[in-house]
């Protein structure tokens, strides 16, 4: 998947001149996600309600005052279960993105700079992991793990490492190629200070870029592990439940899965723009 | 290798007298959108172009010299706006046209067709995936002159007519399969495909050795002597010296000076072609500053006993991936005394920066050993090496390159204190501060990055960072290269005042006999991996003894 | 044997041990992740029921070689798996290969169908916007931004719901017929394409900011003809870069597609056979999913040489 | 009523519904006798009041399906899809009506001696395979022999059997069943497709059978591809139909076609576009539309035995005291759970066994309920007095969390909805209810391994005798079904085998009270077969296992 995060990553942006923090196509997604993240920390400042309160006389009650985004088959508010699904969805993604990129550096370095017997070794390792498609790692985990929060997470980490990896290999050894590093041992730096100084830095910075957008990924793919019935436990809220759920009301209620859809959307959305903002900031030489 | 002018006389066959002008331009502006309004770039010009005639149009970087030369073929770029009192292009209908206004339908009949255009560095400049023969071929297909079937014949005619020996082979290669001379006569026979009047030749040579750079510049004076207007744009005064019958000296968007070539050289006018001809180092200026008037200080001889740097019969190979093995050095012995500039020239592919990497012990030689102070030096292993590093440093061509791009100009030159010395933060903050004077940088650069900063200002950083450890050896490999000619002078200076106010030694690695000649007190001449002649200066320059030198002295184009 | 056949051959020899190990290498994680899954085989074989007594229990686990000790069982999977042979599914009680093989022909025509619309959609986006017509490319890069933040399986039930449901153009249920074809094949296809587009695109433009485009220009030769003449070369190596990403996708998405629309299918199966850990069948879609990726992998690889000259060594 | 099939709605791609089955071979024995006496459930009044037209021959059924089969062939699986698509291929010895009256078919007459030991069959003449093949009683007799080999790896349908001592084929028209012990349910079993009858022709030559078979009946298999569906066609030399068949010769319909769509939204889709004429698990949510709709009805087969129901685990955790159960049990709001998930399409369960269920008693309904007040005293009392910030109680430090372990496979959208509810609803008693969903093998294990606080299950079955396969302590898993792991209710259930009338009713009567008083039990819903059809669609039949039969279905044009 990090093959597309860098693809989506690299894609231009109209204005790449002017000051990139200035244009309103930063600010927006960039308080967007703010609000995201205040919503999974503190949901209980943006409803009053309990995410799991069945309420039988608000069963299936399309949007309108008191119910933003109208009421479940179990009289759930919809917009209750959205704040309070954020902090799943959300930590889901970050997590799951952490996970992936830490072990992709981990892995990627090694596979970069080890021995060259241990470096084919873990080439290899990478190939074999990449010859896997991330679903179906990330279903093998969870066959294995069993179905949860925790679980979900670590299959989508996990799955999405040797992307990563990849990545981060191919990083550390342009960088360890690079014009810096010669001069760096000609400056008389020793080899771990040239490692830990400037190889895993710079080979780590592109990440930074993938990693944002990594997380809107990760959103997804846990998403679609709830879709098909491998995420995680109900009642959670996550936002993949949450559409999974309401599918089976499509005609009667179609609110239950398209208001939450559409927030997936526009998080994802906002994610992804932030992520090609940072990036343009980096590449113009990372001066606000 | 002769040019031969066979066949094809359809262009004007000239009378170099007469010369009717082909290209009329006449107060041009070319304008860019900015956030301030629009930017002018090119500030009301004129010229003319006659049949048969070279005009050069010499200036340094953001002169506005290339978007003069795109301008005329429409492709100025985005947002680009043009106005002209006059811009007029006689076509081969002998029809004068005005060339403003003109729709992108229009454009491409004018492009190729009524001018051709020829760019920099072919292997960029030609479409990498596709043969050759496609390439040239390319306008005579666009312009519907040949029908298809005759067009591989007439592509083969046309790579003759540059030169380039074993058309049908060439043909159907890959512009990477070719040398760089090939590649560049195979660009100027794409322009001349469809048999365009006018041809304009931006920057044709800088990416070519010089003895390369001779033939192609032969090919030019051969079409203009068949009648072709050529419009050269150049920031070597010297190729425009050898080529030009007009020489147009442009600075800041301005014409400051036109006239007949050797009336501009020999007595330049406007104070900028004065400064501009002066900054060019050659045998003329050994001695003084290029980038102020006066004379310099002389430099004490070097002591000869104990050379600071020894190289001995250093061998080098590389292991091609089809397994050949090829010399990038070859019992190569050289020596550096204290104090003394030796120069190492030599064309692209000579190993001389094989050589500078061996001196500095970022690649052990494949046989023979380096000495410093008379010192095993390259069979040290790195951790006995790393302590004496801070006596060699090194100034490359692009100092972005060896600089780590999350650094700041102080931290790029506090990394060598932090290395080699136990200074205090305090300390260290004003050495880099007296390291920025001396190399004359305002010390507000300190908080910025490289990428922020003019090329010349670059180069002065990795100076200042190369001479932060109080190195006695600095070994420079191209460091000019990358300059303009005025900027070079500014550095070349700084370079010399400081070896002798610190006595440093240098390995003077660069393609420039100028630039070599100017700062070396000894040369030797590299060519496949072996030094062909090494000697003092003058010696070399006046009197060579190797074949090779002596032609690559005379392929240097002169002022 | 044209000259750079020959220095590519070893080459080639050489990537064939690569393929191998990694299937090798897919096969080895796999056969570990299945056992390490909790559960009792057995209960799988008998669909959960404690119904078999234990001697039917045994004849089954005898049947199926659960008997033996983990490594021979291990040795006995990878030596038969190199010859083709998965053995048979727990739950469909058929050979691996034959249920794969089944299910392979729906998912490559829905595959297959996705990738050409795909493609289309994403070339004639990328040809008119590159670099032009900068209030179609807003639009459109806008449109394809939504759509890789849409879950698939979403932009399915959309299509299914204004199409089917409210607009009858397509019918809900099938798996057969073109018309049963249009709506899955156009889920899928979007994400795919959108991706596509916008790596076209990007390459398109890298490739018209080269030297070369602006010596193309100033032959006369028209935006468009640059565009199909020399820089759709040059994009299709970036998109190249995709394949993996591509495969990934295309199983992904056949897996949510498959759901959505009830089609049957590779998707299914696997889903199915992760669900009911039915080893064999997942240890055979694994291999599958492996051998098709590095097969692709190769195909990119040989069509890399094909469109870049400077790849093929050639002698001079 | 059927006696033995327990698994029909789910949606699982597995044949059966997961730890109903160890008690299978032994409850059946039992059964039979009382099978006549059963009145047939509830029937809805749709599928009784459309016979008015006179059936028209030909035409397409298209029937859309929630769940997919791995297995075609019935003898080597339990699942119920197979067994609806398979009933219209293969014949069996005996038809079983509506009314539970074993009717001829492919035996025209048959004899069991006093102990039900001995069971001989003669068969029809003349009938035929589809591939030309004749049965007779050795074709008979290849089919069960090969049942009971366990190379063929059959489980249900030789279950079905039970412990045979010998089959026997005298002359080509008999055949002899006998067994060593008496084995009355066996006509039921017959009468099954699961031991339909097919071509030992084909059987012999078939590398693999899982995805074709051939049998006698009124439909020829054409096609069947898994995770897609079926297409049957019609045989036109067909004569042999059921007993209990409302017509004789081949079938009205031309085809029929099963197909697998499991979103409930594109089932419904399908049939109220016409696309299909049949859908099975209406989606709850849509049920009133459905009903309301004129061109569409919906007929819903209440199912007998044991209600949908939560089982606690009695042996261990909070749930060993019984104050906790009871708390349980009065924490659940269960009408109102049901009501939400079902939209009122199925009822709320009022005790352990169906009203239609011989000998469920009426009066267990008032004994308990939703009281939130109970639960909060019996909690208590029990000692779990401390409450955390999230209303969840404690006792000694021990949070009251139970784990409720399920498969998720078999376990659809609305069951989830159910439990979501009772989750919430006892998270107000203070318990914290963990829905922990496993697959298959999963289940199996953790049921085996005593590694779970709550377990849900329902068994179709017209007798009670099937609560001592639930409540029996010989059924404690690995070795059954009693999932609460109940030992108290031994002596009563193995009384009531035995005995007869009154006596019988009483000792059923005392179970159930038990059952709920002592709260091993949570009963949530009746659960029902629920058949969304065209009005066009005409003329069905309903099998004792609450399935549909086709042979004497048509389309209305």
């Amino acid at each position: 998947m990090s093959q597309a995060l860098d693809v989506i990553a690299r894609v231009r942006n109209g204005n790449r001149a002017g000051n990139p923090w200035r244009a309103p196509g930063l600010i927006i997604p960039l308080a967007f996600v703010l609000l995201l993240l205040a919503a999974a920390a503190m949901p209980q400042w943006f409803t009053a309600l309990a995410p799991d309160a069945v309420d039988t006389d608000a069963i299936l009650l399309p949007p309108g005052p008191g119910h933003w985004f109208g009421a479940d088959q179990l009289g759930r508010d919809v917009f209750t279960r959205v704040i309070y699904g954020t902090s799943q969805s959300l930590g889901i993604g970050i997590g799951a993105t952490l996970i992936g990129c830490a072990g992709g550096v981990l892995l990627g370095t090694a596979a970069g700079l080890a021995p060259p017997v241990l470096q084919r070794l873990l080439v290899r390792l990478i190939d074999i992991l990449l010859a896997f498609p991330e679903i179906l790692l990330a279903l093998l985990i969870i066959a294995v793990l069993g179905r949860g929060p925790t679980n979900t997470l670590l299959a989508v980490g996990l799955s999405s490492i040797a992307g990563y990896a990849r990545l981060v290999r191919s990083q550390v050894l342009r960088v360890w190629q690079s014009g810096y590093v010669e001069h760096a041992v000609s400056l008389g730096e020793s080899t771990p200070a040239i490692i830990a100084r400037h190889v895993v830095p710079n080979a780590v910075r592109p990440l930074v870029v993938l990693a944002t957008i990594g997380v809107g990924n990760a959103v997804l793919s846990a998403s679609a592990l709830s879709f098909i019935g491998l995420g995680v436990v109900p009642p959670a809220a996550e936002w993949g439940a949450l559409l999974a759920d309401g599918r089976n009301f499509l005609d009667t209620a179609p609110w239950i899965s398209f208001l939450p859809a559409t927030v997936v959307a526009i998080s994802v959305i906002a994610i992804t723009i932030l992520g090609r903002r940072l990036q343009l900031l980096l590449s113009q030489g990372g001066e606000p | 290798m002769n040019v031969q002018l066979v066949g094809r006389h359809d262009v004007v066959s000239a009378a170099p007298a007469a010369r009717p002008a082909i290209l009329e331009v006449e107060d041009l502006h070319i304008a860019f959108p900015s956030r301030l309004g629009p930017r002018e770039v090119v500030r009301g010009i004129s010229f003319t172009i006659g049949a048969g005639e070279i005009l050069a149009i010499v200036g340094e970087s953001g002169s506005g010299k290339s978007v003069t030369a795109r301008a005329l073929v429409g492709l100025a770029g985005s947002g680009a706006e043009l106005r002209a009192r006059s811009l007029r292009l006689s076509g081969h209908d002998g029809e004068a046209r005005s060339l403003t206004e003109l729709s992108e339908r229009q454009w491409s009949k004018i492009r190729g067709r009524e001018i051709g255009f020829v760019l920099q560095d072919a292997l960029v400049s030609l479409d990498p995936l596709r043969r050759i023969g496609r390439e040239v071929g390319e306008p005579l297909l666009t312009h519907g002159l040949v029908p298809r079937a005759e067009i591989g014949k007439e592509v083969e005619t046309l790579l003759a007519r540059v030169g380039i020996p074993d058309p049908v082979v060439r043909a159907a290669q890959y512009p990477h399969e070719l040398s760089g001379g090939l590649r560049q006569r195979a660009l100027i026979a794409s322009a001349l495909a469809a048999r365009p009047r006018l041809l304009i030749a931006d920057e044709p040579t800088t990416a070519l050795d010089v003895t390369v750079q001779q033939q192609i510049l032969s090919v030019f004076q051969a079409l203009a002597k068949a009648g072709h207007g050529i419009l050269l744009i150049t920031h070597d005064l010297a190729v425009a010296a050898q080529l030009a019958d007009r020489i147009a000296v442009m600075q800041n968007g301005e014409l400051v000076e036109t006239g007949p070539a050797r009336e501009v050289l020999r007595k330049p006018r406007h104070a900028y072609t004065q400064r501009l001809l002066s900054a060019v180092p050659s045998a003329a200026t050994r001695g003084r500053w290029l980038s102020t008037s006066g004379a310099r200080p002389v430099k004490a001889e070097p002591e000869r006993s104990q050379p600071i740097l020894a190289l001995r019969d250093i061998a080098v190979r590389f292991t091609r991936p089809d397994r050949s093995v090829t010399h990038a050095a070859n019992g190569v012995s050289l020596h550096v005394y204290p104090g003394e500039t030796l120069g190492i020239v030599g064309e692209s592919g000579s190993g001389k920066t094989t050589i500078g990497k061996v001196a500095l012990a970022l690649r052990p030689p494949d046989a023979g050993e380096v000495l410093f102070r008379g010192q095993a030096w390259s069979q040290l292993s790195e951790r006995q090496r790393r302590p004496l590093r801070r006596h060699v440093q090194t100034i490359v061509q692009d100092p972005l390159n060896s600089f780590d791009p999350r650094y700041a100009v102080e931290r790029i030159i506090e990394q060598p204190l932090l290395l080699h010395t136990d200074l205090g933060k305090a300390a260290r903050s004003a050495r880099v501060r007296e390291l920025i004077q001396l190399v004359n940088l305002p010390s507000d650069v300190l908080d910025r990055r490289p990428t922020a900063l003019s090329g010349g200002q670059r180069q002065r950083v990795s100076i200042a960072q190369a001479l932060a450890s109080e190195p006695d050896l600095l070994i420079c490999d191209e460091p000019v290269s990358a300059l303009d000619v005025t900027t070079q002078a500014q550095v070349l200076d700084l370079l010399i005042a400081l070896q002798n106010r610190l006595g440093l030694a240098m390995l003077f690695i660069s393609h420039d006999l100028g630039v070599i000649r100017h700062m070396s007190d000894r040369i030797a001449v590299m060519k496949d991996g072996v030094i062909v002649e090494t000697g003092a200066a003058e010696e070399v320059f006046d009197a060579p003894k190797h074949d090779y030198t002596r032609r690559l002295l005379e392929a240097v184009p002169r002022l | 044997m044209p000259g750079w056949l020959a220095s590519v051959l070893p080459a080639g020899l050489r990537r064939l041990g690569v393929i191998v190990a990694v299937l090798w290498g897919a096969a080895t994680i796999t056969f570990v992740a299945v056992k390490a899954i909790p559960g009792d085989p057995v209960a799988v074989l008998t669909g959960g029921e404690n119904i078999v007594d234990a001697a039917e229990r045994e004849a089954l686990v005898r049947q199926f070689g659960l008997d033996q000790p983990l490594p021979v069982q291990y040795l006995r999977y990878i030596g038969q798996a190199l010859l083709g042979d998965f053995g048979d599914s727990y739950q469909y009680r058929q050979p691996v290969i034959e249920v794969i093989g089944e299910a392979a022909g729906p998912t490559l025509q829905l595959a297959g169908t996705a990738m050409a619309l795909a493609l289309g959609f994403a070339f004639v986006n990328a040809l008119a916007t590159a670099g032009r017509r900068k209030g179609l490319r807003t639009v459109l890069a806008g449109l394809e931004l939504a759509v890789l933040s849409t879950p698939v399986y979403w932009v399915g039930l959309l299509l299914l719901t204004v199409f089917s449901f409210y607009l009858g153009w397509f019918p809900i249920i099938g798996g057969e017929g073109l018309p049963a074809l249009v709506l899955p094949a156009t889920a899928l296809s979007l994400p795919l394409a959108a991706l596509l587009g916008q790596v076209l695109r990007d390459g398109l433009e890298e490739a018209l900011l080269q030297p070369f485009a602006l010596t193309v220009r100033t032959r006369g030769v028209s935006e468009t003809q640059l565009r199909l003449r020399h820089a759709l070369r040059h994009a299709a190596l970036a998109v190249s870069t995709l394949t993996g990403t591509l495969f990934a996708g295309v199983l992904a998405g056949s897996i949510l597609t498959e759901t959505v629309f009830g089609r049957a299918g590779i998707g299914q199966i696997t889903l199915q056979a992760i669900k009911t850990r039915d080893m064999p069948l997942l240890l055979g879609l694994v291999m599958l999913s492996a051998l098709v990726s590095v097969s692709i992998n190769l195909l990119v690889d040989a069509l890399y040489l094909l469109i870049d000259p400077r790849l093929r060594r050639a002698p001079r | 009523m059927s006696p033995s099939d327990f698994h029909t709605p789910h949606r699982g791609w597995l044949p059966h519904h997961r730890g109903s089955a160890p008690a299978r071979g032994r409850h059946l024995r039992a059964a039979v006798t009382a099978i006549a006496l059963l009145a047939a459930g509830y029937s809805a009044s749709a599928a009784d009041n459309q016979a008015a037209g006179k059936p028209v021959a030909g035409g397409t059924l298209t029937f859309g399906l929630a769940s997919d089969t791995a297995i075609i062939d019935p003898s080597i699986t339990g699942s119920s899809i197979t067994a609806l698509i398979t009933r219209n291929l293969v014949d069996s010895l005996v038809g079983q009506a509506e009314d539970n009256r074993f009717t001829p078919w492919l035996a025209e007459r048959w004899e069991v001696n006093a102990d039900n030991t001995v069971y001989t069959f003669h068969l029809r003449r003349g009938v035929t395979f589809s591939d030309g093949t004749p049965l007779d009683a050795a074709a008979v007799k290849f089919n069960f022999d090969r049942i009971l080999d366990p190379k063929t790896t059959s489980s249900y349908s030789k279950s079905l059997l039970g412990p045979v001592a010998e089959i026997a084929a005298p002359d080509a028209a008999t055949v002899v069943i006998s067994y060593k012990q008496s084995f009355a349910p066996l006509l039921q079993g017959l009468s099954l497709p699961y031991l339909g009858i097919q071509s030992p022709t084909y059987l012999r030559d078939a590398k693999s059978t899982t995805n074709t078979v051939v049998g006698s009946g009124p439909f020829v298999l054409e096609s069947f591809t898994k995770g897609s569906g079926s297409r049957l066609t019609k045989r036109a030399d067909y004569n042999w139909g059921p007993g209990y068949a409302a017509h004789q010769g081949p079938a009205h319909l031309d085809a029929i076609v099963f197909r697998y769509l499991p979103e409930s939204s594109v089932r419904l889709g399908a049939l109220s576009s016409g696309q299909v004429q049949a859908i099975d698990e209406v989606p709850p949510a849509n049920f009133r539309s459905v009903q309301a709709d004129n061109r569409l009805q919906v007929v819903t087969r209440e199912n007998p035995g044991v209600n949908r129901s939560l089982f606690l685990n009695t042996s261990k955790g909070p749930f060993a005291d019984a104050r906790v159960r009871q708390a349980f049990q009065s924490a659940i709001d269960a009408p109102g759970a049901v009501k939400a998930a079902f939209f009122g399409s199925l009822k709320a369960a009022d005790n352990i066994l169906g009203p239609s269920t011989l000998y469920y008693d009426p009066t267990i309904a008032k004994s308990w309920g939703f009281d939130p007040q109970k639960a909060a005293k019996l909690l208590d009392d029990a000692g779990w007095t401390v409450r955390d910030g999230d209303g969840i109680r404690s006792k000694g430090g021990e949070r009251l969390s139970v784990r409720f372990v399920y498969d998720a496979a078999a376990w659809g959208a609305s069951d989830l909805t159910v439990a979501q509810a009772v989750q919430f609803s006892v998270k107000k008693a203070g318990f914290d209810l963990q829905l922990d969903p496993v697959d298959a093998g999963g289940y199996t294990a953790r049921t085996a391994a005593n590694d779970y606080d709550l377990i849900s299950l329902y068994y179709v079955r017209a007798e009670p005798d099937i609560l001592r396969t639930v409540f029996h302590s010989a059924y404690i898993p690995p070795n059954g079904a009693n999932n609460a792991r109940v030992k108290s209710l031994d002596e009563i259930l193995t009384k009531a085998i035995g005995a007869s009338g009154d006596e019988r009713q009483r000792l059923y009567s005392q179970a159930q009270a038990e059952i709920i008083g002592q709260a091993y039990a949570v009963p949530l819903y009746v659960v029902a077969y629920q058949l969304g059809a065209s009005k066009k669609l005409q003329g069905i039949s309903w099998a004792t296992n609450a399935k549909p039969n086709l042979y004497d279905a048509w389309l209305a044009r």
